[in-house]
């Protein structure tokens, strides 16, 4: 039996002839291209990579975390796996998920451009991505690192003996590849849209990737040059960071966490960008306040640059230092909470189609809210106080950065595969996928409030007996999170093959990118460039609601 | 052919410069305490703008260039004023 | 200046529309990566502050033992390396091939005798015990944070040091170009973002040499 | 039953507040919960495609709207953030009265010292109902000291003293943590605070092997280590006279002034060379490498046992200050 999403997704029976999978094949073309959409796709993989490795690395520790005792691998294993984790998944999986991926391949289409501005820059940035990548990678082969994702000094600079230096390097190599996607980003958004593509006609989705580009240029030269400095006090001893040299471990923390706050909107504003998409696609709406989300965007970007000191509020930074950066903290919540009513009130008078993506889109809203409500109480100075470091921030982070960007990139996915592949992807094995990911999920992070109110600190190898019912529930979830999303891994490749052909425009969208044929011809659009003459999303529930009664 | 800027600017530029170098330079053999700091700040941050309006053209190019010109620094000024917040007032307790 | 002639033409990168789109999203793609090159620097320029209010005596006496007359003079040169630099761009525009091919040269030149003087002024301090870790010495009061204050000048003239080899390396590249006539008939482009970087170059000496060598009177 | 807990025991008066900012915002995310998800679900089942619901003249602007979701949850905000810093001040700062204990973190354990001079590792004793304040410096890396039945939490950072206090309400016993990730044996680094009667404590604090108190110990180690060769009276040399000076300000060569606190004291005694005080050469010598810091906090705990004193030179006319 076909479901009512099958019969009304518009398929066209035939793949165009030439696309830009098909121009030109072999190894050397695809390692030597500069079309942005086959580069999108050797970031697909190459992402991929890192966050099967640090997927299996959070599968240990949660094996890990089953009993009270370190049983399974020892502390200093421990101690690597959340390293490696938090490492693989922050740099090398999450920041750039959306941005190179669906960024690349979408933002040219979706503004009329036939390619990025810099397009050979493009691929240096992915070259110098991977280059990042195996550094990082000869590290964790060659022993790991134990020091967090996080780097705290003198831990990094004297008393750790892995390879911080090397896994210091491959972040900062990394690093220069962010900051390349960013300029070029921003330079391919200003200066290359399409004839009568004003700002405020602009996808949302665009809007989130200018701000997101902000952000990755602004803050990831500070990231470099910290860890810099880290890498050459630990060879020599300089004393910046060395409290016996007279420098102050305090200052290592400014610096890194004046990066490291800004990019967790790196890795939130994407996916607030990709549900902006779907919410209006698959409600066939009109986004409520349009203005306001775009601007959301570009305040939480700026905003985002004042709040670092939320993460030393026991740190011993100063009292009145600690205050100023909550109240700054609350401010820059003020932006996603428009986004949130925004995105709900789109819903109103709407024609609700469940397809994946969408379900995915709704459960971003749902968990991030969730996540995002627990970083006011991080952000709440006495509250922090007790839950610093515990568990709870554990699964604060892990509700916004799993529970909301995983599940927007997984949207999005959804979303482009047709576009990328010119073939649909198997709805109800989708549907199944997004579903399990939603229970698996709440079960893994939703108890780890709990543990981290307990008391539960974070990286701990070992705990006291207490906390292990919720740890066994922790543990649990994780295993069918994980099952959420082999499948995916699995439709996916399949569906390359034996897909349903999409054609155009599957979901009846109204973004340029949909204006051509998918996949799409090498330059984009065949010879016409676009012109726009009207506001994104305009889409008519009404008449899709009339539509409908009719097709079933 | 560009547009292309009249050389008696470029020389113009250079002797300001120049002269600014010397001010700061002599400022520095005078005990004026704080405002030591205050003058050779003052004078590097006029030396910056005069090389970026001249020499760089920022004076006559779009708004969206002044916007990046000004973006770096005011980011700068961001995280030195609030790292700052926090060690200038570490001492006001107790 | 919209009408793009036939060269011209030849010169736009398929994904732009023309040559005048080409040339502001080079010149803005610069920018911004001027912009990070600013906090690059940043992150030293925060370390350089924050201490400097913490040991304040400790630095004002530290940087007294630098040699001023050097920083000075390397000042001026990269000034009028600057200059120089500002004539090539507009001989690219002008299409004076030997003009530019020279200005350029005169530029790198420049750059090396910043470069030289700098070696210099490193061997001195060396010889001044004043390295740190290398026979380090410090008569006077608070060595600890004297030494503090070398590593930072030397991390930040080191990491300017290797900026200004970088721009080196660049013009004189671009010179051998130059001769090779590439930069003509509209295509000066590169030259310009080129000229970008060596004035930034420039522009961040502006604070190192007061922030180093002038903190607090001599 | 322990397996159930929800929340950790409340075992001191900040926890009390804490707990209640944490419930407040515990109700209030169920709130926002219940105002975005039940409109989400709402508008699910009634515009879902197909659905026969009213959708004629969608409104999809309203600055009045947007300005409401703005304010009101700024609000809020503000109010959230004025209630958890007042509590903040609240737990950052120690009352005067507080019963005194230095800390020492290293990898792996907790050294504590209480001020009558009875140490303990990993475990600290403390009566019911008396503040009590920690001094705490780390001898490596950062740590962190953690009891959450006090929801109590601050780093120990190498090469400075931090401080942590509070006011135990419940007899018993309660985790320590460290809690700032330090290094292979982190999860290792736990130990436990009992909680006792003022009676019992007075007497575990007697029983063992009679302790000298640790600003004792510093006037020992101020004699021994030549400290007062140069800080007293009738000294040969010229240095400054130690009494009644901690938490005033002195004047430094440099022309700034300076108030002997923890800091200033330990930076004079391992970096004399830092701060000259007005009127003084620098001759005093480092004592880097050679003090530990137990020892250093002895003679910080000393110089402010007579920081009530009056200086003597007030007193004998012919001293050196
Ligand atoms: C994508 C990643 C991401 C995002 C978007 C955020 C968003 C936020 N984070 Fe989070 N955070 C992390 C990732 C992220 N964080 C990580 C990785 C860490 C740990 C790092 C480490 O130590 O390893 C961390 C840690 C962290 C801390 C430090 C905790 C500690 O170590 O002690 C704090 C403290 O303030 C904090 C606060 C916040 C706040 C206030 C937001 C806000 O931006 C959230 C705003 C959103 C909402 C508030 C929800 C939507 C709003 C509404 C629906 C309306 C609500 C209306 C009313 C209340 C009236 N975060
Ligand atoms: C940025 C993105 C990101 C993502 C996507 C994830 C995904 C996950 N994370 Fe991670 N996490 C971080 C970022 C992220 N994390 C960071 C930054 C830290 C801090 C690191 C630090 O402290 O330095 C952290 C720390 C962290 C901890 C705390 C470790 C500690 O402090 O001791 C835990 C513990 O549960 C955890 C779990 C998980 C789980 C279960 C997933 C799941 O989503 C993963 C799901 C995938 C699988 C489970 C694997 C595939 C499935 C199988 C092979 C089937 C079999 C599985 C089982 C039997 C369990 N993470
Ligand atoms: C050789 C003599 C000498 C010895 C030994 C010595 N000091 Fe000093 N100390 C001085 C002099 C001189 C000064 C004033 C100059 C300065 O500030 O460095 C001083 C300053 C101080 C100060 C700052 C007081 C103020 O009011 O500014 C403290 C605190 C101090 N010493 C503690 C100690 C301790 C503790 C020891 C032993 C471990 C010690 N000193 C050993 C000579 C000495
Ligand atoms: Cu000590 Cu963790
Ligand atoms: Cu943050």
């Amino acid at each position: 039996m076909k479901t009512a999403i099958e019969i009304d997704i518009q398929t066209e029976g035939e793949m165009p002839r030439e696309h830009y999978l098909n121009v030109k094949t072999g190894v050397k073309a695809w390692l030597l291209t500069m079309d942005h959409k086959r580069i999108g796709i050797l970031y697909l993989w190459t992402i991929l990579v890192f966050f099967l490795i640090a997927s299996v690395a959070a599968a240990m520790m949660r094996i890990e975390l089953l009993t009270p005792q370190g049983d399974f691998v020892t502390n200093e294993t421990y101690n690597k796996l959340f390293t490696i984790h938090g490492v693989l998944m922050v740099w090398f999986f999450l920041i750039p998920s959306i941005p190179t991926v669906l960024g690349n391949f979408a933002i040219p289409m979706m503004i009329g451009a036939r390619d990025v501005a810099f397009p050979k820059l493009n691929l240096l940035s992915w070259y110098i991505f991977v280059a990042g990548g195996a550094l990082t990678l000869w590290a964790i082969i060659h022993g790991g690192v134990d020091t967090g994702w996080t780097f705290y000094t003198p831990y990094s600079t004297t008393y750790a003996n892995s390879h911080v230096i090397t896994m210091a390097a491959g972040v900062f190599v990394a690093g220069f590849s962010s900051i390349i996607t960013g300029m070029n980003f921003m330079a391919t958004i200003h200066k290359m849209r399409a004839a009568g593509l004003t700002w405020f006609r602009l996808p949302l989705f665009i809007w989130s990737m200018y701000a997101t580009s902000v952000i990755l240029v602004l803050a990831t030269p500070v990231l470099a040059i910290t860890l810099a400095v880290m890498c050459v006090e630990r060879i020599w001893g300089v004393g910046i960071f060395d409290p016996k040299l007279g420098g102050d471990p305090i200052l290592f923390q400014h610096m890194f966490w004046f990066y490291s706050h800004p990019a967790v909107y790196i890795m939130i504003l994407p996916g607030m960008g990709v549900v902006s998409e779907l919410i209006t696609c698959f409600s066939r709406k009109q986004i409520f306040g349009y203005g306001f989300v775009a601007a959301a965007s570009m305040a939480i970007a700026v905003l985002g640059f004042l709040v670092w000191g939320h993460h030393m509020f026991v740190s011993s930074q100063s009292v009145y230092a600690g205050m100023v950066f909550s109240i700054l903290s609350f401010l820059v919540a003020i932006p996603s909470a428009i986004k949130v009513f925004n995105w709900t009130a789109t819903l109103h008078k709407g024609s609700i189609h469940f397809a994946t993506p969408m379900l995915y889109a709704l459960g971003f809203i749902g968990l991030f809210t969730i996540g995002g409500m627990t970083g006011l109480f991080l952000a709440t100075l006495a509250v922090d106080v007790h839950v610093h470091d515990s568990y709870f921030v554990i699964a604060h982070f892990h509700y916004i950065m799993v529970g909301g960007m995983v599940m927007a990139f997984m949207g999005g996915l959804h979303y482009w595969w047709p576009k990328i592949t010119g073939r649909l992807y198997p709805e109800m094995a989708g549907k199944l996928a997004a579903l399990t990911t939603f229970l698996g999920f709440n079960l893994t992070f939703f108890p780890q409030f709990i543990l981290g109110y307990l008391g539960m600190p974070r990286r701990y190898h070992a705990y006291p007996p207490e906390f292990q019912m919720f740890n066994v529930l922790s543990t649990a979830g994780a295993s069918i999170l994980g099952i959420g999303y082999l499948l995916p891994l699995i439709y996916f490749l399949w569906s390359l093959k034996f897909g349903r052909v999409a054609g155009p425009n599957p979901w009846r969208a109204t973004g340029l990118e949909w204006q051509t044929p998918s996949p799409p011809p090498k330059h984009n659009f065949e010879d016409k460039t676009p012109i726009v003459t009207e506001k994104p999303y305009s889409y008519s529930a009404k008449e899709d609601a009339d539509l409908n009664l009719a097709s079933i | 052919m560009e547009k292309v800027v009249d050389p008696k600017i470029y020389f113009r530029t250079a002797i300001a410069l120049l002269l600014l170098l010397a001010a700061t330079w002599m400022i520095a053999y005078i005990n004026l305490g704080l405002f030591n700091l205050i003058a050779a700040l003052a004078i590097a941050i006029t030396k910056a703008i005069v090389i970026a309006l001249f020499f760089m053209h920022i004076k006559g190019s779009s708004r969206l260039l002044h916007l990046a010109a000004i973006a770096g620094v005011m980011w700068l000024l961001i995280l030195i004023s609030l790292t700052l917040s926090d060690f200038l007032t570490r001492g006001w307790t107790q | 200046m919209n009408t793009t002639t036939t060269i011209e033409a030849g010169l736009v990168h398929q994904q732009f529309d023309d040559i005048g789109q080409q040339r502001e999203a080079a010149k803005l793609g610069m920018w911004i990566f001027l912009a990070t090159e600013v906090l690059f620097f940043g992150g030293l320029f925060l370390s350089y502050t924050v201490y400097r209010f913490v040991y304040g005596h400790a630095f004002v006496e530290a940087s007294r033992k630098l040699d001023v007359v050097i920083g000075g003079t390397n000042t001026a040169v990269l000034l009028i390396s600057s200059l120089l630099m500002a004539f090539a761009v507009r001989a690219s525009k002008l299409d004076q091939r030997r003009m530019l091919t020279g200005l350029l040269l005169g530029t790198a030149f420049l750059g090396c005798v910043f470069m030289l003087l700098k070696g210099v002024e490193y061997h001195k301090d060396y010889v001044d015990h004043l390295v740190p870790r290398m026979g380090f010495k410090w008569e006077g009061a608070d060595p600890g944070n004297a030494e503090l204050f070398y590593w930072i000048y030397f991390a930040m003239t080191g990491l300017h040091a290797i900026h200004v080899t970088v721009g080196i390396g660049i013009l004189l590249v671009l010179a051998l170009l130059a001769w090779r006539n590439t930069f003509s008939n509209g295509n000066h482009n590169t030259i310009e973002i080129a000229g970008l970087y060596w004035h930034f170059v420039d522009i961040v000496w502006c604070f190192l040499f007061p922030l180093l060598y002038l903190v607090g009177h001599r | 039953m322990d397996q159930f807990r929800l929340f950790p025991p409340e075992a001191s008066t900040s926890a009390q507040q804490i707990d209640w900012i944490y419930f407040a915002l515990v109700a209030l995310t169920v709130l926002i919960c219940v105002i975005v998800f039940v409109p989400i679900i709402f508008f699910s089942i009634k515009y879902r495609r197909g659905s026969k619901a009213d959708r004629s003249n969608p409104r999809v602007e309203s600055v009045f709207i947007e300005s409401g979701w703005t304010i009101v949850p700024l609000l809020i905000f503000i109010g959230l953030f004025s209630w958890g810093a007042v509590v903040y001040f609240h737990v950052e700062n120690p009352p005067r009265d507080a019963l005194q204990v230095q800390v020492i973190g290293k990898q792996w354990m907790w050294r504590l010292q209480h001020a009558e001079g009875k140490q303990e590792i990993n475990e600290l004793h403390v009566p019911v109902d008396r503040p009590v304040e920690l001094t705490m410096t780390s001898q490596d890396v950062i740590h962190s000291f953690f009891v959450p039945a006090f929801r109590l939490h601050q780093d120990v950072v190498p090469g400075k003293y931090t401080h942590e206090w509070f006011r135990a309400t419940r007899p018993g016993e309660y985790h320590i943590f460290c809690s700032q990730y330090c290094g292979t044996q982190h999860s290792a680094m736990i130990g436990r605070v009992v909680v006792m009667e003022p009676l019992d404590y007075e007497r575990w604090l007697n029983t063992g092997r009679p302790m000298e108190s640790i600003a004792l110990a510093g006037e020992r180690l101020f004699r021994e280590r030549g400290c007062s060769g140069c800080h007293s009276v009738n000294s040969k040399f010229h240095a400054p006279l130690l009494e009644g000076t901690w938490g005033k300000p002195v004047p430094l060569e440099s022309g700034e002034m300076v108030t002997v606190d923890e800091r200033y004291v330990r930076d004079s005694i391992l970096l004399p060379g830092k701060e000259i005080s007005k009127g003084y050469q620098n001759i005093m010598p480092s004592f880097a490498g050679t003090l530990s810091e137990e020892e250093i906090m002895q003679l910080i705990a000393y110089i402010k046992s007579i920081g009530n004193q009056t200086s003597p030179s007030e007193s004998a006319p012919n001293a050196s200050r």
